[in-house]
């Protein structure tokens, strides 16, 4: 019975499987069907999700856990990969190297960061964080011929390996101390013992950092634009939402629910981390040239109001998160489906090279416009409601002066995003003649823009959802 | 009963200016026609109304609440008394025989139709002042006053002169306005009202007194100094001599002018309780009246002698008011409006015949021009005080309140007498008798049409009679007419001596100097040198201004001179001057402090977003070193603090 | 936890293979020739996989052997062979900065003193840690149902029940790697 | 109330905003049609709840209520009361008046009457919005439009003053948000309904900070001194139609939320900061009118004069928070005075930046040195700017004086040195519009303007229905004081501590 | 074999060794400029975290394996991860010639 609540694993690791001997065996010419294949496999995976709704129990040695949680972050990191399979499908198409095995990388991505998000020990949950960061490893490096994507590979290989290394040591610390991986034996860890322990505080700095390493969180986050600017574009799309709300996930199952013992500790901890990443990574961003290397920072920076959520730890912090992560998808999704047509039309991705896009493709423009007004958090989207939330449960535990840098960051963030909309918009364009967005993209755009608006709007809905799923009471 | 009609007198000029604005050009001559026959109804109203206030009907008063600030009503309405009822017909007598007049003065000019709807607008406003019975409507009329006249002095704005002077006008009167303002609201706060009747209640109940009461009654009195070009706001009536003679004649004379005394007389409740109010009234009403009348024998030009006369007579008027002959000063208000009007008008012609002001362009005018000369002599009569002229028994009954108020005020308004008597003269000999001085404009010259010369013969015979009700040969029936308490100042046969004697005194030295060879003018002059210099330069109040006015504008100029450039060239006013230095340097603090501040703030933001880019510095090793270095700092940090 | 002399026969073993091991890992970190280095690899693995034994880690021991030594360390020889890193020219790619060059002037000197002062400084601050951390021990695991089983017969119970499904991910990961790799450095005929 | 009257009002523009985009671009009739129906339509149901208003009743009347985030206590909460229904007329007029006089748009005019369109629903939904999340988001919508309307339709420093515009207000408005969270928290109530949270006593020294990052947010839109400088160039560089509205509206939103947020919610801060209102209200009165004295350009000095009579609201304000007990009728004076005042400048600059708009349409100067004897080239528009400046200088008879003249009355008893310093600004108010007059109308005829056309009709039907309103609410102006009457005397009361 | 040894051999050398070698393998990933020397290093960080285990494991949790299996997982991602690491190097090697990973800077600021 227990293989039922992981069939969507099962059904990704199938497809991909075949889809490694199909783009093997069927010649260069005729892969088109491969995205499309990939693409139905997410939806049956998500399909393959309805039976575990609602059961609340721990399989497989207590390994696994089957909860609204781990439900709630599968149909997300599905819907990620839908999001871009449909949005690498025509730049993929172009590439000299081998179409196939791309979409067999990201499968086994998505897989790794089903499993990061379901598990209950920090053995699994490393396991997944190596399965997502090898595959991200070989994607990032899967423009052969180009050298930014080689340079791309191996910083963020190296960095990696360190960071994992790093990881492994102060797992090693917390088996040495609690004698145990599992996080649900090391929440009845009774709590005193815990937090005196040095051993265990510098364990935890290893851990953070590990983590830390793969959301970007500042002062760990340097390999980020590098990789974000080197990687083939599709990719740099896939890490600015795969791996960091998998990492994301991680992170609230270990700390809030596992380490809670330890909670005065780290808590101050993520919330310097929160405060540097937020007005590093806006600052950073003012004066970026090239788009991608700009959204690096621009998540880099949304990842700090985020983690200010984890600083705080309350449950409706926890629910402010998970809304944030859900909204945070979709606008960085839409957003990077236009980044990727204009690098795939050689138009560039300088953001000079955005000028007057308004009059070229005037309906993807308005896209751009709401997914910006969404990162910046103006009313009616998803942004505002979702800073809205973390803002309030930060002023509701006492963390006022992180909300006041929330804001502030607010403020500074409209002078990179202004760039953009400038250029857009008051800016004639080089050549006039008009930008036909294909339908793959423009479906990616629309339900992103769709989605930023509803899940502003209509936010009660997604509130009461998350408030079944929330792992903290 | 004609009395709760009143209000028709005041709204007809108002239909009239809307007719004229609207449709004023599709008639002949532009709906004139409209003002008059408007203004001779309300004057024959006003003729009714007074006839019936004559007759002994008690005065009417209609008020409504015309606001209601959550539980404070604000009372509003109109009054018609004695004073009200002489000050229609004041003004409704003269606006008419001034709209008659103009016909001939203006015709031809090129916005004529805009002249007549701003003239009836006026008039509307004048008349509203009147009627009013409480300080807000008085406060909306006053300042409807200064907005026609602001329109009238700038009607031929194409020339820079009118312009300096119609805004000169507006916003000095609008500096004694706002002494008024302050005035109405702290009688307001005190006695809880706004109505003339309920605030002497008020005050005479004691609710407001002391220093309080003497501080609210001169704050209304500013009001009036400005309005009546009292000293010092007086400077703007000599330049609204710009605008045309009729309208000079009728606001800078009749009407406008004397609603600064109109208003201290309908506040007379205010001022009785408070002597050093009165003190004050009547002290500037004497510096004004002898300063205006020396200047005026100076003054070359024809209108500006007028100008200044009437500032000196408005002068007397305020000492009538000040030292408690409130009869006086009302009767001397009555009777100046129309000899100084009949004056004016009598310039006009003349300026309209010989197309100059300038009085050395003039002389030998009484053959060319007999109705205008002998008119304007019996004004001359009656402005002078010569006996049965109306000027005489108005200025007599003044002097005879000065005299048993303060030795030193009479003497100084019998200087004044004498003064006017002499600048007087000395403009009738210089206009119309001896040589014509300028024989070129002496040829054309003709006596001016008949709808010009017609008021002036009317007014002439006016300034003869106005002056008999309030002579003792009518028993004095002005002074039981219009009247404030009970005391009626005996009559002392000196005085009334003194007044004739210096009169004449004045007509005599007057025709010495200018009618005959006798006395050697250029020696004259260079006797009284360092007194003549003085006196030509209008005792140097507009140098003084505009000293104080250049000197500073061009030293803060060169500091500030790029922000406001044309305001180098010295505006002639102490306001603007004021304001236009003071604004400079809020303008030029707004651009560099405020704005620098915030610009300053963003230039930060984008340098940290500079330097911390450079932290970037591509080597994948020093990411590692960036990464672990936290990690052992960080440890080594919590460990140490953390404890 | 203090730190005790202990002399005896195990002691002394387990110290000639930790000397072994870290003059092994010394020369992998120094030796100017990576192909020596890549030797000195395979004998620290081997160190390694003698004290697993000593710790009575028998099967790690053998998998460290298989694993480690065997695969990974010919890997890398393997790589290093295929593309004669040794006379690679050094390419001239822009100059690193000051701080750097000064910096490798310091590390690279064949007697470098700095990698040593890595190890002890980190390894100081870990006994710090150890010194004052107090260990709990936990209760002897007693498996009353069978015979004394060995270290092999527990592993592969433990490893295929409670960790199943580590186990497939691990294959995973190890599928990943061969796609990966092949994808990366596959011949350029196939596009 | 069957018909949900406030819901159609804010959102009958956005339905015309959604309709014009599904316009193409080429048929600019039909989109200028569209917009000025969908003006008409709120103005006409405006109208309707005028007539429908239950003058003499306190309180809040056409409440609708709907649940929005219950999690949180967020309701989508409408009503109004005599002083929003006073706001909200203002509004429906200027926004019609202002789909006129942008009729010769046609560079891009589909975004531009979108985006008008989206800045009438923004508008509308601040006076209305009872909920501090609703009047917050309609508060910060209205930003967007405006700093592209700003951005792309504008002059030549557009960009720059859109940007200041838009960072001025948003930093401005988050910390409002943070005040707003913070009443929210204090009260403990669970709720973001104004007047539930206006009843709850917060302790006094508390009070004061959150009034003051209230204040911020607000002091910002309205704009009161150190927060004024981005009006000048945002009205420099605005289309005609955009500094219509930005003066005759957006500015009222800074004041009215001091009406119906700070003042009711935080009465003891009110009290303590009413000394701190009255000197900002001084300077702004009189540094405005100096700066207006210094300016070479027609617009910014009428930017400037703004700030000149919104420091008149601030005055009236300072008086009715200090207002003791014992000063209850002269609060109500200067209350009045403050909120006519916000009706009058509205109807004042509104008709002034309409003229400004005409001439600059003809001559394509503003730079006063370069216009002079308009008399006599545009002798009808000349008319109409002379009567515009004497509405706005405050000449009795007109709406401006009623306003100015209660305000000082109200203010005397209790800031007796300001009001007397205050009215010093009556004199400078004159003396700059005077100057403009001389400058700009009188003088001789220039040629280069002289075959121009005078005010066309459409022109005229923008400016006839000022005239008249200010006229009417100049000389009978007790109906908009006894619309307003009721929630004054409310909010006096609760500010006098009764 | 095992209780032997446990108690003859104290856990601090054990751990004190791990650290060693933790730092060298540090210094080797930090300071080292060939791309697969730092890859080696790795390795030998690796290593070390296994030698942790193992000690913890033997002499804290005698009975359980749960240590030794988490070590075995490390090994075999260490290997994976070498042979990715390896492909990567050698692309670039093959690309650009290069193996001295400070000339790899084109992406910065």
């Amino acid at each position: 019975m227990d293989y039922l609540y992981i069939l969507p694993e099962l059904i990704l690791v199938a497809v991909a499987l075949v889809l490694l001997v199909a783009s093997a065996v069927v010649d260069k010419g005729r892969q088109g069907f491969i995205p499309a294949v990939t693409a139905a496999g997410f939806l049956a995976a998500m399909v393959a999700v309805y039976p575990a709704i609602g059961q609340q129990s721990s399989i497989f040695g207590r390994m696994v856990a089957v909860d609204g949680f781990a439900q709630f972050f599968k149909v997300i990191f599905l819907a990620v990969g839908i999001l871009v399979t449909l949005a690498s499908a025509g730049y993929m198409a172009k590439q000299e190297t081998s179409g196939g095995e791309y979409y067999v990388l990201l499968m086994f991505a998505v897989t790794g960061m089903i499993i990061m998000a379901s598990s209950t020990d920090l053995l699994a949950i490393w396991l997944g964080l190596e399965l997502v960061s090898m595959a991200s490893y070989v994607l990032a490096g899967y423009r052969r011929e180009d050298p930014k994507s080689n340079e791309a590979a191996i910083k963020y290989f190296l960095m990696g390996a360190i960071a994992s290394a790093a990881l492994l040591f102060g797992l090693s610390l917390l088996y040495g101390f609690t004698g145990t991986t599992n996080l649900l034996d090391l929440t009845n860890y009774e709590q005193k013992a815990m937090s005196g322990s040095a051993v265990l505080r510098v364990a935890m700095f290893f851990l953070v950092a590990g983590f830390g390493f793969k959301v970007a969180l500042v002062p760990f986050h340097m390999w980020a634009p590098d990789a974000y600017e080197g990687a083939p574009t599709p990719v740099t799309a896939f890490f600015s939402i795969g791996p960091k709300a998998a990492g994301l996930a991680a992170l609230i199952r270990i700390f809030p629910i596992g380490l809670a013992g330890l909670a005065g500790h780290w808590s101050i901890l993520f919330a310097i981390l929160a405060a540097v990443s937020m007005t590093v990574g806006n600052l950073t961003a003012l004066g970026q040239k090239n788009i991608k290397r700009m959204m690096a920072y621009s998540s880099i920076a949304q990842i700090g109001y985020i983690t200010i959520g984890l600083a705080v730890s309350s449950a409706r912090s926890i629910e402010a998160i998970m809304y944030y992560v859900l909204a945070y998808v979709f606008i960085n999704a839409g957003l990077f489906a236009m980044i990727i047509l204009l690098d795939e039309r050689g138009i560039g991705q300088k953001i000079e090279d955005y000028a007057g896009l308004s009059q070229r493709a005037p309906m993807a423009a308005a896209a751009m416009v709401v997914f910006f007004v969404a990162l910046i958090g103006i009313p009616f989207t998803s942004g505002f409601f979702a800073k809205f939330f973390i803002f309030t449960s930060a002023v509701e535990s006492g963390f006022m002066w992180l909300a006041i840098l929330l804001a502030v960051n607010s403020a500074i963030s409209v002078g990179y995003y202004y760039g953009v909309v400038r250029a857009m918009y008051l800016e004639a364009p080089k050549d006039p003649s008009p930008v036909k967005v294909p339908p793959s993209l423009g479906a990616v755009l629309l339900t992103g823009a769709l989605a930023t608006l509803a899940i502003g709007i209509f936010s009660e809905p997604f509130l009461r959802l998350i408030g079944l799923v929330s792992p903290v009471r | 009963m004609m009395l709760p009609y009143a209000w028709l007198i005041a709204a007809l000029p108002l239909l009239a200016a809307l007719a004229i604005m609207f449709f004023g050009r599709r008639f002949k001559n532009g709906g004139d026609f409209i003002g008059i026959a408007a203004i001779a109804v309300s004057f024959v109203l006003s003729l009714l109304v007074f006839g019936q206030l004559a007759g002994g009907a008690e005065s009417y008063r209609f008020t409504f609440t015309w606001l209601n600030l959550g539980g404070v009503p604000v009372q509003n309405g109109i009054a018609v008394d004695n004073l009200t009822a002489v000050m229609l017909v004041v003004v409704t007598l003269v606006s008419m025989l001034v709209q008659i007049y103009s016909r001939g003065y203006m015709h031809g000019d090129v916005r004529y139709p805009r002249y007549y709807a701003t003239l009836s607008f006026f008039t509307f406003s004048m008349l509203a002042l009147v009627l009013a019975d409480n300080f807000l409507l008085l406060y909306i009329g006053w300042e409807l006053v200064g907005l026609s006249s602001y329109l009238l002095i700038g009607h031929w704005f194409e020339n820079p002169g009118p312009r300096y002077a119609s805004m000169k006008a507006f916003i000095t009167t609008r500096i004694g306005d706002v002494g008024l303002f302050i005035g109405i609201i702290v009688l307001f706060l005190t006695t809880g009202a706004f109505g003339f009747p309920e605030v002497a209640a008020g005050v005479a109940a004691g609710k407001i007194s002391g220093t309080l009461l003497t501080v609210a009654a001169v704050l209304v009195f500013s009001g009036a100094v400005g309005k009546s070009a009292q000293f010092p706001l007086h400077v703007w009536l000599p330049d609204a001599m710009e605008g045309p003679t009729p309208v000079s004649a009728l606001i800078h004379a009749a009407t406008m002018v004397a609603a600064g005394v109109y208003l201290v007389a309908r506040a007379y409740g205010v001022f009785a309780e408070s002597t050093s109010a009165l003190a004050v009234v009547a002290w500037i009403g004497t510096i004004t009246a002898v300063m205006a009348a020396l200047i005026a024998t100076l003054a070359t030009d024809l209108k500006k002698v007028l100008a200044y006369s009437t500032i000196s007579q408005l002068g007397y008027m305020m000492v009538g008011l000040g030292v408690g002959g409130y009869t006086a000063g009302v009767f001397h208000l009555t009777t100046h409006a129309f000899f100084k009007a009949l004056l004016f008008l009598g310039s006009g012609s003349v300026i309209h015949a010989l197309h100059t002001q300038e009085m050395h362009e003039m002389g030998g005018l009484v053959k060319k021009m007999p109705v205008t000369a002998w008119t304007f002599i019996i004004g001359t009569a009656a402005l002078a005080g010569i006996p049965p002229f109306a000027g005489f028994w108005s200025k007599d009954e003044i002097l005879l309140s000065a005299y048993h108020y303060n030795p030193v005020i009479f003497g100084l308004t019998l200087f004044a007498a004498f003064l006017t008597a002499y600048y007087m003269t000395r403009a009738v000999v210089l206009t119309f008798f001896g040589k014509p001085r300028d024989h070129h404009k002496h040829e054309h010259a003709h006596e001016s049409p008949a709808n010009m010369t017609g008021p002036l013969v009317v007014l002439a015979v006016l300034a003869v009679v106005a002056g008999l009700p309030g002579s003792p040969l009518m028993g004095n029936w002005f002074g039981k007419f219009i009247h404030f308490g009970e005391h009626e100042a005996e009559a002392v046969p000196a005085v009334m001596v003194m007044a004739i004697a210096s009169a004449l005194l004045g007509i005599l030295v007057g025709y010495l100097v200018y009618g005959t060879k006798l006395v050697d003018r250029r020696k004259a002059i260079a006797v009284t040198r360092p007194v003549y210099s003085f006196l030509k330069h209008k005792m140097y109040f507009d140098e003084l201004y505009a000293y104080t006015v250049i000197g500073g504008t061009q030293a803060l100029s060169a500091v500030a001179g790029w922000v406001d450039k044309n305001i180098v060239d010295g505006l002639v006013n102490a306001v603007g001057w004021l304001g236009a230095q003071l604004g400079n340097i809020s303008g030029w603090f707004d651009l560099a402090a405020v704005d620098g501040l915030v610009n300053g703030v963003a230039a930060v933001v984008s340098g940290a977003g500079r330097r911390l880019r450079r932290w970037q510095t591509g080597y994948v090793q020093s990411y590692a070193l960036t990464f672990f270095a936290t990690v052992i700092i960080g440890v080594i940090i919590y460990e140490l603090i953390g404890g | 936890m203090n730190f005790p002399i202990v002399v005896n026969l195990y002691t002394l073993f387990f110290g000639l293979l930790a000397l072994i091991a870290l003059v092994a890992a010394y020369e992998v970190v120094t030796n100017r020739l990576i192909t020596h280095a890549a030797f000195f690899l395979a004998l620290v693995f081997v160190a390694i996989a003698g004290i697993f034994l000593l710790l009575g880690a028998e099967f790690l021991a053998v998998t460290q052997v298989l694993v480690y030594a065997g695969a990974v360390t010919v890997m890398i020889i393997f790589a290093i062979m295929m593309s004669q890193l040794n006379e690679i020219k050094i390419e001239e790619c822009g100059r690193p900065p000051l701080t750097r060059r000064l910096w490798l002037k310091l590390v690279s000197s064949q007697w470098g003193l700095l990698p040593l002062l890595f190890a002890v400084v980190f390894a100081l601050a870990m006994f710090g840690l150890y010194a004052r951390a107090a260990w709990p021990m936990r209760a002897l695991l007693v498996d009353s149902t069978g015979p004394a089983t060995t270290n092999i017969e527990l592993i592969g119970a433990e490893l295929f029940t409670t960790y199943a499904i580590p186990f497939e991910v691990a294959s995973v990961i190890l599928l990943v790697a061969l796609v990966g790799a092949i994808v990366l450095t596959g011949k350029e005929e196939r596009s | 109330m069957s018909l949900p009257i406030l819901t159609l009002i804010v959102f009958v523009p956005l339905a015309g905003s959604l309709l014009i985009t599904l316009v193409p671009r080429e048929q600019d009739k039909t989109i200028k049609q569209i917009a000025l129906v969908a003006t008409l339509i709120s103005a006409a149901f405006v109208a309707y709840l005028w007539t429908q208003f239950r003058f003499g009743e306190p309180g809040m009347q056409f409440t609708e209520r709907a649940s929005w985030i219950p999690s949180l206590g967020v309701q989508y909460l409408m009503g109004i009361d005599g002083i929003s229904l006073s706001l909200l007329i203002l509004t429906g007029l200027l926004t019609v008046l202002a789909a006129l006089a942008s009729w010769n748009i046609t560079h891009r005019s589909k975004e531009y009457f979108a985006l008008f369109l989206l800045l009438c629903t923004g508008m509308y939904g601040v006076f209305v919005a009872l909920d501090y999340v609703l009047f917050y988001v309609f508060w910060e919508l209205v930003l967007v439009p405006m700093f592209f309307l700003i951005g792309i339709w504008g002059g030549p420093r557009r960009e720059y003053a859109a940007i200041k515009f838009f960072i001025y207000t948003l930093a401005g408005s988050v910390l409002m948000l943070v005040g707003i969270l913070a009443i929210y928290f204090q009260s403990g109530l669970g709720t973001f309904d104004m007047t539930v949270l206006a009843q709850h006593k917060y302790p006094v020294a508390w009070q004061w900070w959150i009034f003051l990052l209230l204040y911020v947010g607000f002091a910002v839109k309205v704009p009161v001194f150190p927060f004024h400088t981005w009006l000048p160039d945002a009205h420099v560089e605005a289309p005609t139609a955009i500094s219509v509205l930005l003066a005759g509206v957006l500015l009222k939103m800074g004041t009215y939320a001091f009406f119906r947020i700070a003042l009711p919610t935080l009465p003891d801060a009110a009290r303590a900061w009413a000394p701190i209102f009255a000197v900002l209200g001084l300077i702004n009165i009189v540094y405005g009118a100096l700066v207006a004295m210094a300016q070479q350009d027609l617009k910014k000095m009428v930017a400037y004069s703004s700030i000149n009579h919104m420091g008149y609201v601030m005055l009236g304000l300072a008086a009715a928070m200090a207002a003791g007990p014992g000063h209850a009728a002269a609060a109500k004076l200067a209350i009045t005075g403050a909120a006519y005042q916000m009706f009058a400048h509205g109807l004042s600059s509104g008709m002034l930046f309409l003229l400004v708009g005409v001439v600059y349409d003809r001559t394509h100067t503003r730079d006063m040195n370069k216009l002079s004897g308009l008399y006599l080239t545009f002798p009808v528009w000349a008319t109409f700017l002379a009567f515009g400046a004497f509405a706005s200088l405050g000449l009795p008879g007109l709406s401006g004086f009623i306003a100015e003249f209660f305000v000082l009355l109200g203010a005397f008893p209790i800031f007796k040195v300001f009001v007397i310093l205050a009215t010093s600004g009556l004199v400078f108010t004159a003396a700059f519009y005077l100057m403009m007059m001389r400058r700009v109308l009188m003088g001789q005829k220039r040629p280069e303007y002289d075959q121009m056309p005078d005010a066309n009709p459409r022109e005229l039907t923008t400016l006839v229905p000022l005239t008249i309103m200010i006229i009417i609410f100049g000389v009978a102006p007790s109906i908009l004081v006894n619309m307003m009457n009721p929630a004054l005397v409310q909010l006096v009361a609760k500010l006098g501590g009764m | 074999m095992t209780a032997a040894s446990v108690s003859q051999i104290p856990l601090a050398y054990v751990l004190i060794f791990g650290a060693l070698l933790f730092g060298l393998g540090l210094y080797g990933a930090l300071l080292r400029t060939n791309a697969v020397r730092i890859l080696m290093s790795i390795e030998l960080m690796l290593n070390a975290a296994n030698i942790n285990l193992v000690a913890f494991n033997q002499y804290l949790s005698p009975g359980y394996v749960n240590g030794q299996i988490f070590s075995i997982f490390v090994i075999t991602v260490a290997a994976a991860e070498a042979a990715v690491g390896l492909a990567i190097i050698l692309e670039i090697v093959r690309r650009r010639n290069i193996v001295d990973i400070d000339k790899i800077n084109l992406l910065k600021w």
